[in-house]
């Protein structure tokens, strides 16, 4: 062996390899070099509201040093005077009022009907043969565009909001709840066979339960979609609403406005996302 | 209860699985079926158990139903099969759930399982808070809450380590001693088997046929003794012979993709 | 209909958006013109022209009134919607839209309506009112659409975004967009459609179905809108010799009810204020002239007749 | 025990359960019952093409039968004249070019953002801290909302509607970037590191491969994505592109040529979802 | 190579896992590990390794290192850790990746590497088409490729059924009959140990002493004569004796949730 090898063999791989075939070395007693770590999630809570301020600062800092007009990006300062603004003259609560029961009938209506779907295809071959292909080519279609045809079909009041934010739901509620039976462990489901448990039950105790951890998940992903589909569908003759309210502040070139509409959208996101967070740990304490 | 296996044959799709099987279960008697890995063992016990449909062949049952009696066939899972959301409790409740038993004789039978298997302390725990061992014996509390009159058991310890391997075994030959239950065990183990079976089937390996049929004169509760010693390492020398070159073969063989 | 029947308000509503140009009727309704012939009509506000007619046509709404699309043209050639009676219209002496410049765009050149052929004109949509707009200006100036880039961008905050950001040579803006543009040094207004190319604006429309089976109720609505028109003409229509605006009798008062109805300040109300027919009459000429440049533009079916998507018999033309 | 007992003891459970304490009963023999089965996927290649062809049918059918009036659901053969009109003038090909060139490219640079954002998030546990709240926040915000602002920001050529796609791209990404690198089995890269790879090869050899399948499946979901914000992205100023294709006919009311550009979308969804099938089956034929 | 392991004690945040461990294996010695789950078999093997930090205390290694070594210390699985994705030759490949080899040797040691292992016919083929026999004994032709001074084995029969085992350990008293490597063996199974150790250390339950270090006196290569047997049996029942207690309470302990 080269003497070129290092002093340390220990968990340390030669520096420069052997080439020749000379006989093997003795090292003096060395401690084993640590070669873990890393690769793991470690909790920071503090990092994230530290991430937020810094943002802030210099969102305003941009503004305050003229880097950015006013105009194309208000800064935090002036969004949160909008804000207080919406607050006081009980336009938000209004205008929240009327999205999130938009929302709340939408998503309600699409996830019932895309978890039904989807346990059938889940369930049946030939609802899945059927479905599949049947989801990935109405899934794409962009609900803006159909908005003229929403008017059509389901008029202008709260039947064609529910739609645009329903039909966003419905489709990868589909897939999230199939693709979730597909997870339910097959040796369960066998075994409840084996004790005769009749169909019905299988599907109750065994199938819905096993499938929860992954519709919950597509909840995640349904509620995201719902938050953005309030805004195009508030943009059929809406008249409250954060979506409306954004869309008149665009109209009225308010951007400060505007963002506080935004703002408002992704606070209902965070709120939205730590209810699930919640109900994750409650209905899947068992993981 | 007796079990009659007479001319099974078995096919997935294009791949014979399970080739002209005839076997008799006497009323009482625990068979073990050993045999190469994918020589069809499981698909044997499915279709013993009404979960696999056979290709040709029947397999038919005959004799005494204990009292009280739900699921005479029962079976009992290497993977325990326990459902993870549901407490131990639940989980032996869930085989009661769609039988019509007054509340009483439910909670007697749960309780009785609970306690047989020492799980009285844990009846509210769930799965994932048990040891391997314990989720086995939530797999037997379970068996026996049906009152089954035949157990159908695939390679129930293969899952665990030797030494909770070991403490379970003994757990069995109490339940046998009290039950005389007739079982199907199928292990890889050639220990297991020489400690719980009557008589030993040899599968080929695949399509399985059946090689030999041992029997273990050697009665199960004098085995640990000195004395039997010599006749069950004559035996394990016999089915060890019978195995190892199938084992070689089939441990070679590429798996289908 | 029985006397029981007939005492029975009627049930109607109305769809606009919420501009100065829906004057009117938000008059009609808060006087309670409609009221007084016994209808109850309820008042539809929506955010762009185009869901109007389209709400008419899914039978939401029993009557719309805003500006004229190609899509409206579209929904009259498929029989869901009549036009019988004007809105607004762009005249001269009052403001409306602007033809508006960027600094750059000027100065390079571009200092009259006239000059925007060839230049990049921010318009909202394809088929829309600005579409049109563009159109007789380059009739007027012996160019066609072909000549200009018209930048659709869907909506007034996108032109304003895209002018400011130098993204465009030009763009038609409503008044009070135009004249903020204009406080804020973004780019000059070069002149006003309505001294360039006066032009049927906007319309009163139903469905053909509603005049068929309710004309009686149809002719109730436009009493009540007329007895409006005439009013908001008198308060807000005046002018002295030179042109200015004169305060009408109601000036105050009628102002006030359109600053409520379109959220917005009586001063910047008064600035945009638009003319109206006090008979509702309708530029019919334009009308004709709007269908044909859609079916020229090949955005309209070539089989309409332009005349089919009148019913003038309730203005008496 | 009662008499009621069936005389079928097998595999089926009796009917009427037991009562009392009689003896255990004999039975004569008989042939163990099925239970199992059913819970599987099976493939029927001919139903997904029964289903289309059946609504198409009906649709027509309903057109036909005067059901629904032709402007608001015009029949698949009005729709289909007009998609036959597209390519009769080359205006598809010219919409389809457009469109495809901007989702590619927005797709791509959104795909390559979010991919490096969620490996960052993946492997260090400080940018996932910093990360998981911010994306939650920012991935709720409607991009339609923003379109103004992106006009100030990236003009209205081809970038504003690359950054409205690649936005809209982007935050899936990360998610399902992050996700997947958390589903690399961990006692992979011990062994990667009990041999002494250094910290890039366990990247590139370990998990990169290792979060691949995650990343792919995020892929599907992005490439829909992309498909509905190709309409949002083309409401910026475009000539040309399926979206505002699909924009003006709605703009004109002209729904037989709105429904044939969304079948456009449509197709497009299926034909990238065919695609990324392919390379699942390539890339992924080790599991 | 030797390994002093001295005063060690490991704590998972408050979980006290080691504690106070002295052990020294001399060069060439199998040591085989048993204990109770949880107990810190596997805690221990990763700080022997370098891949666990210890609270407490130290491990040192001194001694002959082979000729040709890229990895002194090298781990061989229970679960395998063969990348899915890479073919056989792949798997082994990796290891050798990062090190400046000639193309000559790296494919000289990975051919070596499959011949001994009995895989060349399956160089090509994905891990998933190997049954689990076949897989471990990539795992073992990756350890060789490194030519390692040292083995640490995590039990690495236990996920293999019982046939396959005995083929294995086959293959390990082959491999050290030739090799001589240093090998710490941590195993749950009782026989496993008494055919392959020199020593066996006994350790208690959670938190992991040494209860007991237990020299098997017979050698390695006599002990499936008839003669040892009775020694064995000896072995057998003091180390059965001094784990039962600890199993049972450990199996009957609900593990953290
Ligand atoms: N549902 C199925 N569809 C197709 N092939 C199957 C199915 N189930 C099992 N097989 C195949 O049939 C063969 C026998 O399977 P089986 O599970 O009965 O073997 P086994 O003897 O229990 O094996 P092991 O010892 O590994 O448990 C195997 O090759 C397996 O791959
Ligand atoms: N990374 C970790 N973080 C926290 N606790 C851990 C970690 N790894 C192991 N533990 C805990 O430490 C204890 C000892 O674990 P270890 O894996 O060393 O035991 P073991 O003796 O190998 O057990 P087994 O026989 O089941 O493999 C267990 O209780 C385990 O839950
Ligand atoms: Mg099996
Ligand atoms: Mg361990």
């Amino acid at each position: 062996m080269p003497d070129s090898l290092p002093a340390s063999p220990s968990a340390m791989p030669p520096a420069r390899p052997p080439a020749g075939g000379a006989a093997g070395r003795t090292v003096a007693a060395q401690p084993v070099r640590f070669r873990g770590g890393g690769f793991t999630v470690k909790r920071h809570g503090w990092a994230a509201l530290a991430a937020f301020a810094a943002l802030l600062a210099v969102w305003e800092g941009v503004s305050r040093l003229g880097l950015a007009s006013p105009l194309f990006l208000p800064p935090p300062s002036a969004v949160g005077r909008a804000l207080a603004g919406m607050v006081a003259d009980g336009s938000l609560w209004l205008n929240l009022k009327a999205s999130l029961a938009r929302i709340a009938v939408g998503w309600v209506l699409g996830t019932l009907g895309g978890m039904l779907v989807g346990f059938a295809m889940g369930i049946f071959s030939t609802a899945r043969a059927v479905g599949v292909p049947l989801v990935s080519a109405f899934f794409p279609i962009p609900k803006i565009a159909l908005l003229p045809l929403f008017i059509l079909w389901f008029g202008i009041g709260e039947p064609s909001k529910f739609a645009t934010i329903g039909f966003g739901v419905f489709f990868p509620t589909v897939i999230a709840t199939y693709s979730a039976i597909d997870s339910v462990p097959r040796n369960l489901i066998r075994m409840a066979q084996s004790f005769g448990l009749p169909w019905g039950a299988i599907l109750r105790s065994i199938v819905l339960p096993g499938a929860l951890p992954g519709i919950l998940a597509g909840f995640r992903i349904t509620a995201s979609i719902a938050l953005i589909l309030v805004v195009a569908a508030e943009m059929i003759g809406a008249e409250y609403g954060i979506g409306a309210f954004v869309l008149m502040a665009g109209n009225l070139m308010q951007t400060d406005t505007l963002l506080a509409g935004v703002l408002v959208l992704s606070l209902m996101g965070l709120a939205i996302g730590t209810v699930l967070s919640l109900l994750e740990r409650r209905l899947l304490n068992w993981r | 209860m007796r079990l009659l296996v007479s001319e099974l044959t078995h096919r997935y799709e294009d791949l014979t699985v399970l080739d002209g099987i005839d076997l008799t279960l006497a009323e009482g008697e625990i068979l073990a079926v050993i045999g190469p890995s994918g020589c069809g063992k499981s698909t044997l016990l499915g279709i013993a158990g009404g979960i696999v449909a056979p290709t040709a062949g029947s397999v038919r049952v005959e004799g005494a139903v204990p009292d009280g009696c739900l699921n005479p066939i029962t079976f009992i899972f290497q993977d325990f099969a326990l459902l993870p959301w549901r407490t131990v409790e639940d989980n032996i409740a869930l085989v009661l759930e769609h039988h019509r038993l007054s509340a009483a004789e439910r909670r007697e039978r749960t309780e009785t399982g609970l306690r047989r298997m020492g799980l009285w302390d844990f009846r509210k725990a769930l799965p994932k808070q048990l040891s391997g061992g314990m989720r086995q014996r939530v797999g037997i509390a379970r068996a026996l809450a049906v009152r089954p009159a035949m157990l159908l058991l695939d390679e129930p310890l293969s899952a665990l380590d030797a030494q909770t391997r070991e403490l379970l075994m003994d757990d069995f030959l109490g339940l046998w001693r009290r039950e005389k239950t007739t079982a199907l065990y199928v292990t890889h183990n050639l220990d297991e088997a020489l400690r719980l079976a009557d008589r030993v089937c040899v599968l080929s390996r695949r399509p399985g046929r059946i090689r030999e049929l041992v029997t273990i004169e050697e009665p199960r509760e004098r085995r640990q003794e000195p004395s039997a010693q010599a006749h069950l390492a004559e035996v394990r020398e016999r089915l060890w012979h019978l195995m190892k070159a199938e084992a070689q073969m089939a441990d070679r063989e590429i798996a289908r993709a | 209909p029985s006397a029981a029947l007939a005492q029975a308000p009627e049930k109607a509503t109305v769809g606009a958006l919420a501009l100065s140009s829906s004057g009117p009727i938000f008059i009609a309704k808060a006087k309670g013109y409609f009221a007084k012939e016994g209808l109850d009509v309820d008042l539809k506000l929506f955010t762009s022209a185009q869901q109007v007619p389209v709400a008419v046509a899914s039978g939401d709404i029993g009557f719309g009134v805003t500006g004229l699309t190609a899509g409206f043209y579209n929904l009259a050639s498929k029989g869901a919607v009549t036009i019988i009676a004007a809105q607004s219209r762009d005249e001269p002496g009052f403001p409306l839209s602007a033809y508006m410049a960027t600094n750059a765009a000027y100065d390079a050149g571009l200092k009259t309506p006239a000059d925007l052929k060839g230049k990049r004109i921010a318009i909202t949509t394809i088929g829309s009112t600005f579409h049109y707009m563009v159109g007789i200006l380059g009739q007027k100036h012996g160019f066609t659409v072909k000549e200009v880039t018209m930048v659709p961008l869907q909506g007034v905050p996108q032109m304003v975004a895209a002018f400011k950001g130098g993204q465009v040579d030009a763009v038609i803006a409503p008044s009070t967009v135009s004249r903020q543009l204009a406080a804020d040094g973004a780019g000059r207004i070069l002149g006003w459609v309505g001294d360039e190319t006066p032009w049927q604006l906007g319309a009163l429309f139903t469905s053909p179905a509603m005049i068929k089976e309710h004309r009686p109720a149809v002719e109730k609505f436009m009493r009540a809108y007329k007895t409006a028109l005439a009013e908001y003409h008198a308060a807000f229509n005046s002018r002295d010799a030179a042109g200015k605006p004169v305060k009408g009798p109601g000036y105050d008062e009628l102002l006030a009810i359109i600053a409520e109805a379109t959220k917005q300040k009586p001063e910047i109300v008064a600035e945009g204020l638009p003319y109206v027919d006090p008979q509702a009459r309708l530029l019919v000429e334009d009308v004709v002239n709007q269908v044909k440049f859609w079916q020229s533009e090949g955005q309209v079916d070539k089989a309409l007749d332009p005349k089919s998507v009148m019913d003038l018999s309730f203005v008496g033309q």
